[in-house]
């Protein structure tokens, strides 16, 4: 399946790109992000600590357990600072 | 209910007019505005990062459960984006009860929640460098209250 | 710190913005205003009589309280006498601090101690007659959390 | 001694003026209110009900219990509704 992986803030920075489209047969977010992990030393250095992350499915806050079925968009950002 | 996610400035006195002239019944109104604070003279600038999309839905999401909670007649949320200065405003919250404690607690959930909750993020640009500013345990557990 | 008790409306707006334009390093500012309510239409007026003299100097010393308690940067309060018509504005706080936390108690501290030890007292002019406001048990209550 | 004596809200109503200068030997707050209810029932009627009034003594709350001495300026009035 395809799916729209989005970056925010350090993570952003650290992976060097705001946005990609990646084809993957990923279950959950925890294998998606291990798959993304071995692709480069740059995702291994952004998703060494999954503590310090979030993530959204379709712009909802989710978890690195959740399923990636039927997931069109997915983002990864650090702990949000607004207000 | 009225929210705003821009770049631009807002005008803080003609929000919280326009506001209260829109009420009909309330007796109580709260508004919360926050500065960007200039941490001694050490802060050039600050920029917001947000999650366009995700930050309408998010925050529409907290407004809601707002209402759904406390007897509002209405509520507005404007937050900014981009770069900012020093004492800039980056964003306001306005609630309006029927009485007083209604009007706060209201309030006080849209800023907790739009603290932790709402996909911003706040980059410190300084004299020696930038810095993501870091979220703060206190943020988070001040939603246990809720 | 700004006190006024005036029998002139203010404006809202222009209260808020100045009092903004004045923090140099304030990072949280809380606004409180009470309005007249309607109450479904049958309030003609409202009346709020005051004690000159016994006002300014309780108010002063609520604020004095607010700013040893808070980290207070700087506070705000107008508050109104004389007569009143449907939605007008009756009185406003303003609190600017550096963390949202300590303006929102401060402003919350400032209304509790308004609504039960500033001398005024209000009176509802009706269809059928008028009506001096009851004090609440509830509010003198709310004093005791501080 | 000389005091003022400020009424307000409904007490101001009951006895229908705002302030006056009295001439008294009262002790306390609370003798100052027997005497001036034993002089017309408009003060009687005034003073029915203490727990429903309050006093302040030359601008200070203060309690029916106070000293009047060196007082020069003494108010009822029922609990306030600022705010």
């Amino acid at each position: 399946m395809q799916i729209d992986i989005l970056y925010f803030a350090w993570v952003r920075e650290r992976i060097g790109l705001p946005r990609e489209r990646v084809e993957t047969e990923a279950a959950t977010v925890a294998d998606l992000v291990a798959e993304l992990a071995s692709r480069e030393e740059r995702y291994a250095l952004a998703f060494a600590d999954l503590a310090a992350l979030r993530v959204a499915l379709d712009q909802e806050l989710s978890d690195f357990a959740a399923p990636l079925a039927g997931v069109r968009e997915i983002a990864f950002f650090p702990p949000m600072t607004g207000g | 209910m009225h929210l705003l996610v821009q770049e631009d400035r807002f005008d803080i006195g003609r929000e919280t007019e326009a506001f209260i002239a829109g009420l009909r019944h309330a007796g109580a109104v709260v508004t919360f505005t926050g500065l960007v604070r200039d941490n001694g003279g050490q802060l050039a600038a600050m920029e917001i990062e947000h999650y366009p999309g995700m930050t309408e839905r998010a925050i529409g999401a907290i407004m809601d459960e707002a209402k759904a909670r406390w007897a509002l007649e209405d509520a507005l949320v404007i937050h900014r984006y981009g770069r900012l200065g020093p004492q800039e405003q980056i964003m306001m919250v306005a609630t309006a009860a029927p009485h007083r404690a209604d009007a706060f607690a209201a309030a006080e959930f849209l800023m907790d929640y739009l603290k932790s909750r709402a996909p911003f993020w706040k980059k410190e640009i300084g004299a020696d460098g930038a810095e993501w500013v870091a979220a703060k345990a206190s943020d988070e557990n001040a939603l246990t209250r809720w």
